[in-house]
């Protein structure tokens, strides 16, 4: 009984934390892209609390949003069929949703007896389910466009669908030269084998490991999610997108689910070249010894923020609260050095810190895709699909043939 | 007469003797300015704007007073002429106030365009403005200013030679004269206005039109004046489809250059008591229905009608009226109404007052008709059109007892409780022609626009039945085609009809 | 690799903005003016809200000279002239002066044509924002109360 | 534009040109209406004068001030020679087609329908003549004096390409 | 077989009038087979206010805020465009120090026209990065406009003979302050695009003309020369006072979109190093002409003596008195030639108020750009052709 609620809790807290994520992230690219841009971003939804206007530096805009979404008239054109327009935005969120399922963000821990990993699955074809869902997500798109009876929204899918194709492919193939290079299909295992250091020097990352295979897979999946600078189903100055008839909330999800896909994305490089939740030369054994430092680390980077935040800055409100999370962060490193090692406390302390490494790499890498696409202008479609089929193919062929020689 | 040969900047012309230097120089279009000058007054010479260089004559000469004698040489634009009509101009702006801004001539101030012309110098006076009385009323309806008046009595000379009431007068000299009523007199003659037409400055303004509009905004359209059978040429000035006042537009023919105050201020009828929509008994209905029922009315009982007319109707109502008399109702006497008369006095006033009387007598007549005064409702029979309903009040009592259909564009009380009364355009929201007391036809042009629609389009309508030669589409075709021949000028089309009319 | 390169390049300027706007904030490059906290004051030749001037006798300056009316593009204006009461000696006034702020252009040619001084644009002030259309015309009460950018001070 | 061009031009179309003169720098040809593709094949290909550009085609309206209502302008240019010449055409009320010069200038395209649309003028084989600025329902051409500058048009109603489509 | 054949249908969508790369409201009806562009019809006059009609209803001088709203990007030279083009019917000669001030404001205007292409043309092909740089380099100009004509987008600055007021103290040091911020905009799109492989993807060989259908087609401006024509009315036909300056004409070779995106970049930079020259040399004195016949009295004049008053309530009522006869004048205004004709019968409102935009000509070879080119390129094709709407509709 109380393995199957531990399950449903997780289910829970996970889909709680990937919407917010979500919803938080819209938040983080629109604040990233003002201060890119030379702006200050979105930064004026208030309530009013104790008399003062709280804005929490614009983290109110998603909450906003979604409600403005809510309340919005939920629009369904004339001639479009009925089923799959109200069916794509789902699918496009439960396919992302789905994509975390085999990734592990940290290692399982075991309290009061029970056993509590911090994935869903452990699959051993892991690898084959990412493949699998990394192509799904990307239905919703293309059945919206399909069923909006616009022929904008069409384009938007038919692009969809031909970029989907050309680069599932890619995907497959650098998959399976991970997979041939770490000798399993299982993500866990994955994990578990960068855990080790290469040539003496080199931590035995992914990205060391098969550095074209990040390459490739990291602007396959740029494409797969739909982000700049291969955002061409959405174009909105070329075709409006494949969403152009959709509105409220069922826009909202489609909107999610691109965040969401964001975090997806991050997440599978992460796993599987950077490392997961691992630190170099630490070995999850002498994981302990790091916790506190991993702890000062992720305390620093929002006290430093929140110093000239607060020097430069006027809406101090989320900064404030920066500064108290960095604080917070601190304190648990603090903890963590001072509780005795082997404990409950400190063994959730540790968890906690492999989590933190995995939020922090893949924030670096959600950073970068935030980067690309403020910095870069968008591709045509027919060359996405050159890029596709002539370069990318091309080289995660070749890519596999070295990984081949490589282990022969 | 004799011709004599002149020659103005070099440029020939042959001119009857006799012709001042101006009248001589506007033929050729060269402009001679002047103030105290005017076409229809005597010369008085007294403004010197007009001087201008005669060959061989030492000195400058009045080009109002000087007549052209053969040979002779004029310069309008040497030097020494620019330099005397800048100085003038000089002069007169020495005392002139700083008043353009709310001055009513402003926009027809000879002043203004003359500066512009033929000064174009700054100012040199330093010295404190003479100081003199503004803007009072020197009659019931005229403004006179004197800072602002140059002294060319052409006001003076207005009265005294053209309406023959010599009022007015010039009180002390020089810069401390001014034009003032003599003893015991009041500027009040039934034709005072004009003098703040002529006067070329602001200084003579009508009470009437003081700070209503500014002149330069308003659109000019001849037209006539709608005050008695005389029908005086004007200029209705209009903005906005709003007529602001009635101008005299000069008519050798009819009016010279000047008209009644009466008629003048009759501007004001266009924008009061109008019927704007149809009534049924002082009931509004549309007018779509009225059209059908006064179209069943004729189609079904047409021997139980009788036409009265007021003649304050154009003249191709007129014959359009005369027709559906004629050869649909088949009656032979049409009868007609009158408003009050008023007095002739010699100048312009014609005693009877239905601006059209004398084109309603000959259209009439053209056609065949007997013509006869409404005089007691035993001639009438059950329903009546009634075409027109500006008349004394006996006739109302005799029409009151019939069923009456009016169309008309003003609404009292006998209107409001008439069967149906059709609102139609007035003579200043249509085309037409209409005939004067001497038997002069005159054209006037569609000033402002209405909602109403015109009488002929009704008639149109209640003769479209009879024939194929009464589809025309608006009073220019009705007279090409009908009207014309009728009156037997034949060739003259309306496009065509001059400004100052012509003699039937 | 050359167009990684370029790629590269222009991930270091946004990245420099990033990084200084993050950290310096409006010290850094950002432009924005938070509209209603912060207000960007207009210079004196910014032409804004007309107004009417006053005489020092009280009475405005405006003799309904319809020159502003008549040089218009916008035919924003419309005056309705009448006496001035108790036999001022300049006869004439405004009864009515009305602006249709959402017509003008804003260009400027109603001032320059005043020959009495009595409108101007130095206001300091755009039109403020209303949701009614009526709010937009302004008549001479509210011409007349609009203060200079002088007197804004 | 040298003098001799100028010369050249006229003795070439002597009996062709009705008036010619120049008016601030801009010589100005006013030609018979069935001379003006001639005239202006001549002014591209001629070598010394290689009007290579079309600048502009508009009409001037004279309502009630000329006999002649409208005059159809056309400003050309040539790069290669630097120099600009003005062709006029007249047209009377009664008869406003012109000969089109878009066979010769591609560019004449758009300037005829704009004029066409303007001033009602009527470019003969032009290959596309409707109007360029105002809507198919729009009534008159409101360049032309007569035009009142107030006047409304009539609203049009809601065009639908496509009948409406039964829901599936 | 044939059944197939059936089911490749064209396709045929509206492109506009509200398309986010529209800008300027204007409808492309775009046949496509799959996303080709098979034929591609343009429509305009969505923004059509009818500029002529207004200008024939008004006097001479107020025209002024009309001219502003043609190329509202660049309202200035517009303005100059006019003024100069009645200036010559006149036959009246401006001062020397109005003479640089106006040349002054047209190159101010030009970069802030280029820059305006350039952000909204990169901001359609997604990097909307850029567009903000822009606009912030713009708004610089724009404050500076502010200052000396009291309104950023519509100034109505400059009066037939003269300029409506002198440039305020400073005003020369503040510009010169503003022109490395300048640069340094251009730099940074620079750095953000000319090297961007997607850039130079999306831009090399799209849109294409070559230079004589260019020529036949009525281009002019930064389009012309890009296919390599070396055309600039301010060094060919010098106006203003521009044969005082050095300055370079950049042309391109191909016609494509880059080279038009090289050619406003390269523009630009020239632009700035006229502005360089205009105010080191500056001369003082006079902005207007003395003849009050053509220019507004002293505002002194006019409060106190009659002669003023009536100068000034004829100017404005019936407008200044422009000599009849015709005159076309054509300036280099920032998309290229702008000519004004100009037919008046004497008196004090024109006959005649004919814009030659640049934008109409160019609009009319858009579709030879896009055809058989694809769907999205027609976004910075249209985008580098800079079509402003108040320009090419009036």
């Amino acid at each position: 009984m109380i393995p199957v609620l531990i399950e449903i809790l997780k289910v829970a807290l996970f889909l709680a934390v990937a919407l917010t994520a979500g919803a938080i992230l819209s938040w983080v690219e629109r604040r990233m892209s003002g201060f890119i841009q030379d702006r200050l971003g979105p930064n004026r939804a208030n309530i009013v609390l104790f008399g003062r206007n709280i804005t929490l530096g614009g983290l109110l805009h998603p909450v906003a949003d979604g409600l403005k979404m809510l309340f919005k008239e939920d629009f369904i054109p004339e001639g479009a069929n009925r089923l799959l327009f109200v069916l794509a935005p789902f699918l496009a969120m439960f396919f992302v949703l789905m994509g975390f399922a085999s990734l592990p963000v940290a290692e399982s821990i075991n309290i009061a007896g029970y056993d509590i990993r911090f994935h869903f699955f452990d699959f051993n074809v892991g690898m084959l389910f990412l493949f699998a869902v990394s192509s799904l997500s990307i239905f919703g798109a293309i059945l919206g466009g399909y069923s909006s009876n616009n022929k904008w929204a069409l384009l938007g899918g038919v692009r969809a669908a031909a970029q989907l194709i050309s680069y599932e492919t890619v995907i497959g193939l650098v998959l399976l030269s991970v997979a041939l290079a770490f000798n399993t299909l299982s993500v866990t295992e994955i994990l578990q084998k960068q855990d080790s250091v290469l040539f003496g020097f080199l931590p035995g990352w992914g990205i060391f490991v098969q550095p074209l295979s990040f390459v490739l897979l990291f602007i396959a999946l740029l494409a797969e999610g739909k982000r700049a600078p291969f955002d061409i189903p959405e174009g909105e100055s070329e075709i409006i997108g494949y969403f152009v008839e959709y509105s409220g909330l069922k826009f909202a999800m489609f909107f999610l689910s691109e965040f969401i896909e964001v975090v997806f994305i991050g997440a599978v490089v992460t796993l599987l070249f950077l490392g997961g939740y691992h630190i170099p030369y630490l070995s999850s054994e002498n994981y302990f010894l790091a916790t506190p430092y991993v702890f000062f680390v992720a305390g620093i980077l929002p006290l430093f923020l929140s110093y000239f935040a607060l020097r430069y800055h006027k809406s101090a409100s989320f900064f404030v609260i920066l500064f108290f999370s960095g604080v917070a962060l601190v304190f648990f490193g603090v903890v963590s050095f001072i509780l005795p090692q082997g404990s409950v406390f400190s063994d959730i302390l540790v968890r906690a810190s492999q989590i933190l490494v995995f939020c922090m790499k893949t924030g670096i890498v959600v950073f970068i895709l935030f980067m690309i696409r403020w910095t870069l202008p968008r591709y045509r479609f027919d060359q996405l699909l050159r890029i596709g089929w002539e370069r990318l193919v091309p080289l995660s062929i070749l890519n596999i043939l070295l990984t081949g020689l490589f282990l022969l | 007469m004799a011709l004599c040969n002149i020659k103005i900047n070099g440029k020939p012309l042959s001119v009857e003797e006799g012709t001042n230097l101006i009248e001589a120089a506007k033929l050729l279009n060269i402009e001679i300015p002047h103030f105290c000058y005017h076409r229809h007054l005597s010369v008085a010479a007294n403004c010197r704007m007009c001087l201008v260089e005669v060959k061989n004559s030492p000195k400058l000469v009045p080009a109002c007073q000087t007549k052209v004698s053969d040979g002779m040489e004029v310069f309008t634009d040497t030097e020494r002429v620019k330099r005397a009509q800048a100085a003038i101009m000089e002069f007169l702006f020495i005392n002139h106030p700083v008043d353009c801004p709310i001055c009513d001539q402003a926009g027809e101030c000879y002043l203004q365009e003359y500066y512009m012309k033929f000064d174009k110098t700054l100012s040199r006076y330093k010295e404190e403005k003479n100081k003199k009385r503004k803007a009072y009323l020197i009659g019931p309806r005229v403004i006179y200013d004197a800072e602002r008046c140059i002294l060319c009595t052409r006001c003076i000379r207005f009265m005294e030679e053209v309406i023959k009431r010599p009022v007015l007068g010039i009180k002390y000299r020089g810069d401390k004269g001014y034009i003032t009523t003599f003893k015991d007199e009041t500027f009040d003659d039934p034709y005072s206005v004009n003098t703040a037409d002529i006067c070329p400055v602001g200084a003579l303004t009508s009470a009437d039109f003081r700070f209503r509009v500014r002149v330069w905004e308003l659109t000019e359209t001849d037209s006539i004046c709608w005050g008695c059978s005389k029908n005086c040429s004007v200029k209705v000035c209009h903005k906005n489809n709003i007529v602001y006042r009635f101008l005299p537009r000069t008519n050798e023919n009819v009016n010279r250059f000047f008209i009644c105050d009466e008629g003048r201020l009759s501007y004001k009828l266009i924008h009061t008591d109008r019927l704007n929509y149809a009534l049924r008994r002082g009931n509004q209905i549309d007018s779509e229905s009225a059209q059908s029922f006064i179209s069943e009315i004729v189609a079904s009982d047409s021997q139980n009608i009788s036409l009265v007319v007021s003649p304050s109707v154009n003249n191709e109502s007129l014959y359009l009226i005369g027709r559906l008399a004629r050869d649909v109702l088949k009656n032979s006497n049409i009868y007609f109404v009158q408003a009050e008369t008023w007095e002739e006095d010699g100048i312009l006033k014609s005693r009877i007052r239905d601006y059209n009387y004398f084109g309603f007598v000959r259209v009439m007549k053209s056609l065949g008709l007997n013509i006869a005064e409404l005089k007691t409702d035993l001639q009438l029979k059950k329903t009546v059109l009634l075409f027109g309903a500006n008349m004394r009040d006996e006739y109302k009592n005799i029409l009151r007892q019939k069923r009456v259909i009016v169309f008309d564009t003003h609404t009292d009380d006998f209107v409001r409780s008439a069967e149906i009364a059709v609102p139609v355009t007035s003579l200043y929201e249509d085309d037409g022609t209409v005939i004067n007391s001497d038997g002069i036809l005159q054209r006037y042009k569609r000033a402002v626009e209405s909602e109403s629609l015109a009488m002929v389009y009704y008639l149109r309508n209640l003769l479209s039945d009879l024939d194929d030669e009464y589809l025309f589409e608006n009073e220019e075709s009705v007279f090409d085609n009908f009207l014309s021949p009728l009156l037997g000028i034949r060739d003259m089309k309306f496009a065509g009809i001059p400004p100052e009319g012509i003699r039937l | 690799m050359n167009g990684f390169l370029g790629i590269l390049k222009g991930l270091k300027v946004t990245f420099s903005h990033f990084l200084t706007n993050l950290l310096y904030g409006k010290k850094g490059n950002i432009v924005t003016v938070e509209y209603p906290d912060e207000r960007l004051k207009y210079g004196p030749n910014f032409r804004g809200v007309h107004r009417l001037l006053k005489r020092e006798d009280g009475t405005p300056r405006c003799v309904a000279c319809y020159m502003c009316q008549t040089i218009c593009p916008a035919l924003c204006i419309k005056i309705t002239a009448a006496e001035r009461p108790g036999g001022h000696p300049l006869e004439k006034m405004p009864s009515e002066f009305i602006i249709d702020e959402l017509r003008c252009v804003v260009c400027g040619l109603c001032v320059e044509a005043c020959p009495e001084d009595a409108i101007r644009m130095d206001s300091g002030i755009h039109m403020p924002p209303h949701t009614d259309r009526q709010d937009f015309i302004l008549n001479s009460k509210i011409l007349h109360s609009v203060k200079g950018y002088q007197e804004r001070e | 534009m040298n003098r001799e061009v100028i010369e050249k031009i006229r003795g070439s179309f002597s009996s062709e040109i009705i008036s010619f003169y120049e008016d601030r720098d801009m010589p100005e040809f006013i030609v018979k209406r069935d001379a003006l593709l001639r005239f202006v094949k001549f002014l591209k290909e001629e070598s010394d004068i290689k009007m290579e550009q079309l600048t502009d085609i508009t009409a001037v309206d004279w309502y009630k001030k000329k006999e002649e209502r409208f005059e159809v302008v056309y400003h050309f240019y040539s790069y290669s020679l630097n120099h600009r010449l003005r062709v006029k055409v007249n047209l009377r009320e009664d008869d406003v087609k012109i000969p089109s010069i878009t066979d010769i200038f591609k560019g004449a395209n758009w300037f005829e329908r704009e004029c066409y649309d303007m001033y009602g003028i009527i470019f003969l084989n032009h290959p596309d003549l409707r109007r360029i600025l105002l809507y198919p329902e729009f009534v008159g051409h409101p360049l032309r004096k007569d035009y009142p500058i107030d006047r409304r048009q009539p609203l049009v109603k809601l065009r639908r390409t496509e009948e409406r489509r039964e829901r599936p | 077989m044939s059944d197939l054949k059936e089911r490749v249908q064209e396709i045929t969508i509206n492109m506009g009038p509200s398309h986010p790369a529209m800008h300027g409201t204007i409808r492309l009806l775009v046949t496509l087979d799959g996303e080709k562009v098979v034929k591609c019809d343009t429509q305009i006059g969505y923004l059509h206010r009818a500029f002529e009609k207004m200008c024939e209803a008004n006097v001479w001088q107020a025209n002024f805020p009309y001219t502003d709203r043609l190329n509202y990007v660049s309202p200035l030279m517009n303005n100059v465009g006019y003024a100069q083009a009645v200036e010559k019917l006149i036959g009246i000669e401006i001062p020397e120090r109005t003479k640089y001030i106006r040349t002054l404001l047209c190159e101010l205007s030009r970069v802030a026209d280029h820059l305006t292409c350039i952000a909204a043309a990169s901001m359609e092909l997604g990097a909307f990065t850029v567009f903000l740089y822009c606009m912030e380099g713009r708004d610089l100009i724009w404050d500076r406009i502010e200052e000396l004509t009291g309104a950023r987008v519509t100034p109505a600055y400059v009066r037939i003979g003269g300029l409506a007021r002198d440039l305020p103290d400073g005003f020369n040091e503040r510009v010169i302050s503003i022109l490395p911020r300048i640069e340094k905009v251009i730099s940074d799109i620079d750095e953000l695009l000319t090297n961007n492989p997607i850039f130079i993807d999306r831009t090399r060989n799209t849109g294409v003309i070559s230079a004589d259908d260019a020529i036949e087609l009525g281009f002019t401006g930064p389009c012309l020369r890009s296919t390599g024509v070396k055309h600039d009315l301010r060094k060919k036909q010098p106006y203003l006072i521009y044969d005082r300056f050095d300055f370079d004409v950049p042309v391109g070779t191909n016609g494509d979109n880059y080279d038009r995106y090289m050619v406003r970049m390269e523009e630009m930079r020239q632009s700035i190093r006229i502005i360089r020259q205009v105010i080191k040399d500056i001369p003082r004195g006079k902005i207007n002409i003395d003849n009050t016949m053509y220019i507004l009295p002293q505002k002194d004049e006019v409060y106190k003596t009659i002669e003023g008053v009536v100068n000034h309530f004829k100017l404005i009522m019936d407008g200044i008195q422009v000599p009849a006869g015709e005159v076309y004048d054509a300036t280099e205004a920032a998309n290229g030639e702008l000519g004004f004709y100009l037919v008046s019968d004497g008196g004090g409102k024109p006959v005649k108020c004919r814009v030659r935009s640049p934008s109409f000509a160019l609009m009319q070879g858009l579709e030879k750009m896009v055809v058989g080119s694809y769907l999205a390129d027609i976004i910075p094709t249209f985008g580098s052709i800079n079509m402003i709407g108040g320009e090419c509709d009036r």
